[in-house]
């Protein structure tokens, strides 16, 4: 009796496979490209429309050339893949790695392209998380994140003929076949500082950073204290970073400090940590700044939210979105896209249900602001080390 | 003890079969209102586990239970209890961190909703231990008290219960001979009150002190009925054991030499602060056996940790042979020539997860010839556990069955085996023989005078006081932690020994 | 000279005090330079406000009911100095016992004092703010202690309350998010935009009990049922908790659009709640909070007091003594980890429904394993085990208060505070602790 | 338990109860393991098959399906076909893609560099086993041994004011020196468990937490390369790294200046490979555990201890020593599988983020019984499950938790065999349970 139970899970474990490979076959067969006598390579590119599966898109190419080959020479009939690997995170954890993310869902309904994506669990992951993609021939595979710095680097140099890009991260020199895709969070943080001086009643205002070893965070805060202090000078800013970007308890708890000694403005930047210093602020409240997004949307669920007064934007998801197009478009260089005031790349969110809290002016002076440091008249003053 | 009288208990051909054993063969017995009904039997010969049936702790296999002439479904002990069967286990069910009230109440609380009644509890108790001569103070913590109180814990607890029937598991083993007759005092006038007692004891003189009847079990089966009135020490002994007994030791008188072990001044107290050794001084010489003689728990397991290296010491000193070894590491100690038989088989002097062939070098397995180099030498130990196995009698299949296998005897013969084959000056032997069938316990006896007789020191510690009587040369006792007399063989009779035990110091000029 | 305990321990007292005390002279000395009203490091001081917490809410310039300005260096330097005398009698003296853990407590208590003065030199601080963030960050480590006190008095060891909590804070939140969504469609009637939404958040609370109870339900089923080793049981529910609720989140949490936008509301106890220091730290809390309250005094009542409290302490501590008097020692077994799973699912409703709104992975961050500690700091008894949670919550609110002082002591040293605490505690002080002598053993007949 | 293994050879036995399961012995002690595996993933596809997310099915479409039910049925082919999927995928990223054999050799060399921190932290773990400890703290050990010898290999000439050392001294200097780390991490819990009775459960997960800061302040400090914008370390020199057994030449310029070594040079993609010695050195620790467990004195002292304190503290062991020796081994053994992960793979060191490492490492010795030989398939299993997730995670969205209830569902019927022999109706086999010291104080 146990033997025949054993002896058929045996079977069915050995058939796993078997029914894969026979699932492949008749994928391949039905997809119109089988039927030629075209390269092989080809022919899975053109397969992996209608069976996305390993076996069918693992490239039969053994060497980068022809791997190459295939994606150029498929032609009209090959699809553009593009591949995410994020960092320690997941595609939808309200970091960089979720807006990388959603700007390549606007490149695949916008573009067609077809996208996938690795959550990494381990740092050490990320080298072989990238060769996944790079081994399958993706047409463009995006790193989020500047830990990946190396490992990025490496791929490039490895498939020279493959494009990539990173979030938060730029080379110097530029290399070729890879996009750094940088911000200046700092300049975006002091649009959010300078409002939160011109509403701060007791001159105190308060920010909430996530880890203090990522460069952004910091950027973010020290920019935002630098625009604080462009319009007040005496503004005293009280900063907490918290060792994670999950921990919105902590986040509001952190606020919650700052607001008892007197902080009548939070700024909350570090993912999930950040949210939740600004969703117990404005309860407690006090006026909130955002990041990255405009947190109307996201973490207050399009309102109402009258404390929120903007959200000091990095956008992570245009800037994905763009070296997608770019792809497609054929116009793809290696170096380094510098999101700032001047391009749009970074930005202020609108004041929304706020509005009407806010001293008159304040509309008027941060575009002001906004146009000075776009033309260089503003300088925020902020380098990391 | 009239014929017309329905039994209280009457089990019918009750068997129980555990792997390897058959613990219970067909047994019948009836018990009667009144009276007091002991089980004489060896170790091992199925008297615990007749009592766990009878209490609903084990299934049996077959037979049937009666009680008051009703046929009788004994589950669990709660179906015990509710039938008026109350048990005094040999290690006693007690909590130790609860109260005397909370041990007693326990199970059939008085409550008021979901909560105790801890005042009208108290109280009850109090009438109770009065009702019945049991002296307890209701509100003290269990595990401060001393042994004898807590079987009087123990009676209550089934007391409380109302039961009729009472089964005493082996209830003398941790008194004192004086403890143990007021325990009889007390069974007497229960058994007067109309409640029917059954009696387990392997001791042949207690049966014969307050049981109205004796039922002898050998190897799961009843071997006969007797009378204790007509019936002598040595007819019980026979039948119990199925052959005749040397009741005796042969051992030729002691030829004692220098001293080997001088302990001075020993003194220690446990983590709540409670004395545990309180100024022991002794000598042990060589050819001599030193028995110490004492209720358990009144110091003797730590004076021997003390003496082995396993209980550190705040004060006093210990001379082996000359050389201090006091707070010395316990293998420092054994490397002196010092063996030592813990009263702990199981959890201290085996491993039972390991192969006999192992155990046999867990305390030599470090040096040669058992080690080569960085390794085991495999040949070296399996000569040794083949050489041993056949010296020492150990019935076993083979050197690679494990310990825990084994019989208590067999395991106690691989101690013995370890533990004298080394180079030794002096022996110290805990409890050597508890728990064992009567064959290794003779095996064992004769080995210790051997050593003696090749002119080791030997320390016996025992509270079978026959077992010290037999054995020694000189008779120590020990009484919360002081050594209370050290008293020539001659002069130990079991009446000066039994009161010393029970910590009343003779006068030296008599009183 | 032997190394005991208790010289180990004003060892340990001595060497933090001499550090303290060099760390702050070299920090202030350091600040001298920044302002000019300072001269010396003498010259600072730090200011304990106790705001008016009635006043409060209607102008946040209050005045403070009191304000007490303490000279910093010299206060810290008194603190220092006893601690050192203290330790140096510990050293000297070597008491047996009753020195070591009320030692040890006061070095933590008045280091943590010390270095709140140290981070407020020059400045002020809110004191009942405080102390009110240690009772609050107190909750979930509090009620994941009391789980583990229940198994643990009645004899399984619960190293699972990590896991447990982290499920029943996912479970929970999904529990209020589908059933707002139910009850109210894709977004609440304009009524109660701003108002509490009561019901579904009472439904999330309920849905975390009752995950933490399943997850029980496991753990008490492979230890009890199968024997199982408790400590490996215990982990499996961890690693399983992990993996159930990033999978769950991933694939169905995130998908779904509740209309639920906050979780449970502050509800201060009317006037109580505005009595000046006492008020903000035990009558303005969130529900859970006081909850948990009720439950330490509950909980020790039920264990001390009550027959189920009798027999759950006799079946952690004897299961055959509770056995031979008819009590199922397996079933009791069986219920008392499952409620303690519930308890746990308290706990874990903290995190999601109450601490903040929502779920994030992990986001339980090893609170369970500090109730643990403070179980053990507490004997196993309510009461004690809620002074642990305190004792380890503390470090937490110090470590998020200083930082807004712009304290120059290393992010990362205050960040492992907590954890050094943990380890201090259980090395030097509950060393001794005796757990219930069952604990962790499988009950065979 | 003990000593089985020399058994059959020299004692000449009369009676052998059942040769014949004693000639299949490892079979029988693999078949629950396996089942245990295969239950668990049969599982796993259950889940992949009800949880499979929209956006890899037909979108669900009133008009065409009616209701959700009908819905779920309909689309019963395709969710199959995507739980398939799943695991060629799974299978794939791990060992392969068996059509395209150029695919094989990087991904069976990725599942080797995944696994090689497994064996090293699983043995470290299992010897803790051995003695009765249940050592949570790998992570630590493995995080200082990660530092430790980053420390040596990254800044060791600098100490002695020369611009490289010889091979010969500094790579074993890095080795002993991320031993050595991780080994005094793993004695403090040793030393507090033996002496004040702290259970190590909670002390070494506090010792993990606190390695992390420690960790973490150091990179962002004394250890932080001052020209990289990342954080982390200097590259190691080449002379302390460890080779890797094939790849192509490395580019100096993406790796500070540092020309790594390698055994064997290629100049084809499909043998460029990341294996490296380590994995060499984990086999040796394999053998070497194997040794000291099964044939020395101190094996058997560590074995007593865990089997029966008592009586190793009658038999003149000394418990302190032996626990804390233990620990000490165990968390030199995961400060190992730091070091070969910095000076084999990485060449330099982060600041990282909570990998789990501690709980895996657990697992995997749980899986493998303790018995070091069984660790390194028990290892493989656990690197080969987290090198096909990623594919798996490309093939069919699904999320890489589904590997950790994966895993945790195996742990569970590892530790709960009777479930897996009730469902395969498998007799019970002695013994063979492990055990942990149980109280949390002393």
């Amino acid at each position: 009796m146990n033997k025949r139970i054993i002896a058929f899970m045996m079977l069915l474990v050995l058939m796993v496979p078997v029914l894969a490979a026979c699932g492949t076959e008749t994928a391949a067969t039905t997809a119109p490209a089988a039927t030629a006598t075209s390269a092989e390579a080809a022919a899975t590119a053109t397969s992996a429309e209608t069976m996305p599966t390993a076996a069918t898109e693992a490239t039969a190419a053994a060497t980068t050339v022809a791997t190459a080959e295939a994606t150029t020479g498929g032609g009209a009939t090959s699809e553009i893949k593009i591949g995410l690997v994020t960092d320690v995170g997941k595609v939808d954890d309200g970091t960089f790695n979720q807006f990388a993310f959603e700007g390549l869902k606007r490149a695949e309904t916008e573009l067609g392209v077809k996208i996938d994506y690795i959550e990494t669990i381990d740092p050490k992951d990320y080298e072989k998380n990238i060769e996944q993609f790079a081994s399958q021939g993706y047409d463009l595979i995006i790193g989020v994140g500047f830990l990946m710095g190396d490992a990025i680097k490496a791929a490039a140099a490895k498939y020279p003929d493959l494009k990539f890009a990173i979030v938060d991260f730029a080379y110097e020199p530029a290399l070729a076949n890879v996009k750094g895709l940088v911000f200046s969070e700092d300049e975006s943080a002091f649009i959010g500082g300078a409002l939160a001086a011109m509403v701060s009643k007791t001159g105190k205002i308060g920010a909430v950073g996530g880890k203090e070893q990522v460069p952004a965070v910091k950027k973010f805060v020290l920019g935002y204290e630098a625009g604080a202090k462009y319009v007040n000078p005496d503004i005293q800013v009280m900063t907490v970073y918290i060792d994670s970007f999950t921990d919105p308890t902590a986040g509001g708890e952190a606020a919650k400090t700052q607001i008892t000694e007197g902080a009548d403005v939070i700024f909350g930047a570090g993912g999930q940590t950040g949210s939740g210093a600004i969703k117990t602020a404005a309860d407690n409240d006090v006026f909130v700044i955002g990041v990255d997004q405009d947190e109307y949307n996201t973490t207050f669920k399009k309102g109402p939210a009258p404390k929120l007064i903007t959200s000091a934007m990095k956008r992570v998801d245009n800037a994905v979105f763009e070296v997608v197009k770019e792809v497609v478009d054929g116009k793809f260089e290696g170096g380094v896209y510098f999101g700032n005031a001047a391009n749009g790349g970074i930005d202020y969110a609108p004041f929304h249900d706020a509005e009407s809290a806010l001293p008159a002016d304040a509309k008027a002076k941060l575009d002001e602001i906004k146009k000075g440091l776009a033309d260089g008249t503003i300088k925020t003053g902020v380098t990391l080390n | 003890m009239t014929a017309n009288v329905v039994p209280a208990l009457e089990v019918r051909n009750i068997t129980k079969q555990f792997p390897g054993v058959l613990a219970n063969d067909h047994i019948s017995f009836t018990l009667l209102p009144g009276e007091i009904h002991a089980f004489l039997g060896e170790n091992g010969a199925g008297k615990s586990t007749l009592m766990n049936i009878l209490y609903g702790l084990y299934d049996p296999d077959e037979g049937e239970i009666l009680i008051n002439g009703k046929l009788a479904k004994i589950k669990n002990p709660a179906d015990a209890i509710g039938l008026g069967l109350g048990m005094v286990h040999q290690e006693y069910a007690l909590v130790d961190t609860l109260t005397v009230t909370e041990n007693i109440i326990l199970g059939t609380e008085l409550r008021k909703g979901p909560v105790l009644n801890a005042k009208e509890a108290s109280q009850r108790v109090r009438e109770l231990s009065e009702q019945y001569g049991l002296a307890v103070p209701p509100d003290a913590i269990v595990g401060d008290l001393p042994v004898g109180v807590q079987q009087r814990v123990e009676i209550l607890k089934a007391l409380y219960r109302n039961v009729n029937m009472l089964i005493l598991d082996e209830p003398t083993a941790v008194l004192t001979p004086q403890e143990a007759d007021d325990l009889f005092r007390v069974m007497r006038e229960l058994a007067d009150q109309g409640k029917a007692l059954i009696f387990i004891t392997h001791k042949l003189r207690e049966v014969r002190e307050v049981a109205d009847r004796i039922t002898v079990l050998r190897r799961g089966k009843v071997v006969g009925d007797a009378d204790p009135k007509t019936a002598s020490e040595g007819q019980l002994a026979a039948l119990m054991v199925g052959r005749d007994v040397v009741l005796k030791v042969d051992k030729t008188a002691a030829n004692p030499g220098d001293v080997v072990l001088k302990v001075r001044n020993l003194n220690l107290r446990d983590d709540r602060g409670l004395t545990v050794l309180d100024d022991v001084s002794i000598d042990v010489h060589a050819g001599e056996v030193l028995g110490i003689a004492g209720v358990q728990g009144n110091g003797q397991t730590e004076l021997v940790e003390a003496i082995t290296g396993l209980q550190a010491l705040p004060s006093g000193s210990i001379e082996l042979l000359g050389k201090d070894i006091t707070n010395r590491p316990p293998r420092s100690i054994t490397e002196q020539g010092v063996a030592y038989i813990p009263e702990d088989r199981k959890g201290t002097g085996l491993v039972l997860g390991y192969s006999i062939r192992d155990n046999l070098v867990l305390s030599t397995y470090y040096k040669p010839p058992f080690t080569k180099g960085l390794t085991f030498n495999d040949p070296a130990i399996d000569e040794n556990a083949k050489e041993l196995i056949a010296t020492f009698d150990v019935r076993t299949p083979s050197a690679t069955t494990t310990a825990g296998s084994l019989s208590g005897g067999n395991q106690q013969k691989i101690i013995v085996a370890r533990e004298f084959t080394r180079k030794n000056r002096l022996l110290i032997a805990s409890q050597p023989t508890r728990g064992i069938d009567v064959g290794s316990i003779e095996f064992i006896h004769n080995q210790i005078i051997k050593q003696r007789d090749a002119g080791l020191a030997v320390l016996l510690v025992s509270a079978e006081l026959d077992e010290v009587l037999a054995l020694a040369d000189r008779v120590a006792v020990m009484y919360h932690g002081k050594i209370v007399g050290i008293l020539p063989i001659a002069e130990a009779t079991r009446e000066r020994v039994g009161l010393l035990m029970a910590g009343i110091q003779e006068q030296p000029n008599g009183k | 000279m032997k190394f005991t305990r208790a010289r180990g321990v004003g060892l340990l007292g001595i060497f933090i005090a001499i550090v303290l005390l060099f760390a702050v002279n070299n920090s202030l000395g350091n600040k001298i330079t920044e302002t000019s009203k300072i001269q010396s490091i003498w010259d600072f001081t730090s200011t304990i406000r106790i705001p008016d917490s009635a006043k409060l809410k209607e102008d946040p310039k209050a005045p403070p009911v009191a304000a007490i300005e303490l000279p910093t260096m010299i206060t810290i330097s008194l603190i220092c100095g006893a601690l050192i005398l203290v330790g140096g009698t510990l050293i000297a003296k070597n008491p047996e016992r009753g020195w070591v853990a009320p030692y040890m407590s006061s070095v933590i208590g008045f280091g943590f004092f010390s270095i709140l003065l140290w981070a407020v030199a020059n400045n002020s601080v809110d004191l009942s703010d405080t102390l009110s963030r240690v009772v609050r960050l107190g909750t979930p480590i509090a009620i994941g202690a009391l789980a583990g006190i229940v198994c643990e008095r009645s004899g399984v060891v619960n190293i699972g309350i990590e896991g447990m909590m982290l499920t029943a804070a996912c479970f929970g939140y999904a529990a209020a998010a589908i059933s707002a969504r139910m009850i109210y469609g894709e977004s609440l009637p304009a009524n109660v935009v701003k108002g509490v939404v009561w019901l579904p958040l009472i439904i999330g609370i309920l849905g975390a009990i009752l995950t933490g109870g399943m997850m029980a339900a496991l753990h008490a089923w492979l230890s009890i049922r199968f024997k199982v080793d408790q400590v490996i049981s215990g982990t499996v529910i961890n690693i399983m908790a992990v993996g159930i609720t990033g999978f769950t989140r991933t694939n169905f949490l995130l998908k779904f659009e509740s209309p639920l936008r906050a979780g449970l509301p502050q509800m201060p106890l009317g006037p109580l709640a505005d009595i000046p220091l006492l008020g903000p730290i035990l009558f303005d809390h969130k529900p859970i909070t006081y909850l948990m309250i009720l439950m330490v005094i509950g909980l020790n009542f039920f264990l001390f007091r009550t027959v189920w409290g009798l027999r759950t302490r006799a079946i952690g501590e004897h299961p055959k003594a509770a056995d031979t008097v008819g009590i199922n020692v397996n079933r009791m077994r069986y219920r008392n980890v499952i409620i303690g799973g519930m308890i746990a699912g308290v706990a874990g409703a903290w995190f999601s429904l109450e601490g903040s709104f929502g779920f994030d992975d992990g986001m339980t961050n090893g609170q369970g394993f500090i109730s643990l500690a403070a179980m053990i700091f507490g004997k196993w008894n309510p009461i004690g085990a809620f002074g642990g949670s305190l004792l380890f919550s503390s470090a937490d609110a110090l470590q998020l208060k200083v930082q807004a002082y712009n304290f120059d002591l290393p992010s990362q040293f205050m960040q492992m505070l907590p954890y050094v605490v943990t380890l201090i505690v259980l090395a030097g002080v509950i060393g001794r602790a005796k757990p219930p002598a069952a604990s962790g053993k499988v009950y065979e007949k | 338990m003990a000593n089985e293994q020399q058994a059959p050879a020299e004692t000449k036995k009369t009676t052998e109860p059942q040769p014949s399961k004693r000639r299949f012995g490892w079979l029988n002690e693999a078949i629950v393991p396996l089942l245990a595996i295969l239950t668990a993933v049969l599982i796993g596809a259950v889940i992949v098959f009800v949880s499979i997310p929209g956006n890899k099915l037909p979108t669900f479409d009133l008009n065409i399906y009616g209701s959700r039910s009908d819905w779920f049925f309909s689309t019963i082919p395709e969710r199959l076909r995507v739980t398939l999927s799943a695991f060629t995928g799974l299978f794939s990223g791990a060992f392969g893609d068996w059509t395209k054999p150029s695919t094989i050799p990087v991904a069976i060399s990725n599942t080797l560099v995944e696994s090689t921190p497994y064996i090293l932290a699983g043995l470290a773990v299992a010897v803790t086993f051995k003695a009765g400890l249940f050592n949570v703290g790998a992570e630590g050990q493995l995080l200082m041994g990660a530092l430790g010898s980053v420390a040596v290999a990254a800044f060791m000439p600098q100490w002695f004011g020369v611009a490289s050392l010889p091979a010969i001294i500094h790579l074993p200097a890095a080795l002993l020196a991320g031993v050595i780390a991780g080994g005094l991490w793993g004695i403090i819990p040793g030393y507090l468990r033996a002496k004040t009775g702290a259970h190590e459960v909670i002390t070494t997960i506090m010792l993990n937490y606190i390695a992390l800061q420690v960790m973490d302040y150091l990179i962002n400090g004394v250890m932080k390369d001052k020209s990289a914008t990342l954080q982390r370390t200097p590259f190691i020199h080449e002379n302390a790294a460890l080779p890797r057994i094939i790849s192509k030449a490395t580019d100096p310029s993406l790796t500070g200046g540092q020309a790594y070594p390698r055994l064997f040079t290629t100049t084809s993609s499909t043998w460029d490979l990341r294996i490296h010695m380590g994995i060499v050195l984990a086999f040796l620790m394999v053998g070497f555990i194997w040794w000291l467990m099964n044939r020395t004195p101190k094996g058997f002292e560590i074995k007593t201890v865990g089997e029966n304190p008592e009586a190793a503290r009658y038999a003149g062991m000394s418990i302190t020593g032996t626990v804390v020796g233990a620990m000490g081994l165990s968390g030199a053994l995961a400060g190992l599988a730091g070091t070969s992960q910095v000076i084999g793979l990485e060449y330099n060191l982060k600041a990282v983020f909570s990998s789990g490492l501690g709980f895996d490492s657990l697992a995997i010795a749980l899986l493998a019984k303790s018995n070091p030989i069984a660790i390194v398939p028990a290892a493989l299993f656990w690197g080969a499950l987290r090198t096909g997730a990623g594919a798996m995670q490309v093939n069919t969205g699904i999320s890489i938790n589904l590997i950790q209830i994966i895993q945790a569902l195996v742990i569970m019927f590892i530790a709960a065999d009777q479930i897996v022999r009730w469902i395969y109706r498998i007799k019970q086999a002695e013994g063979g349970k492990i055990t942990f010291n149980r109280s949390w104080g002393k």
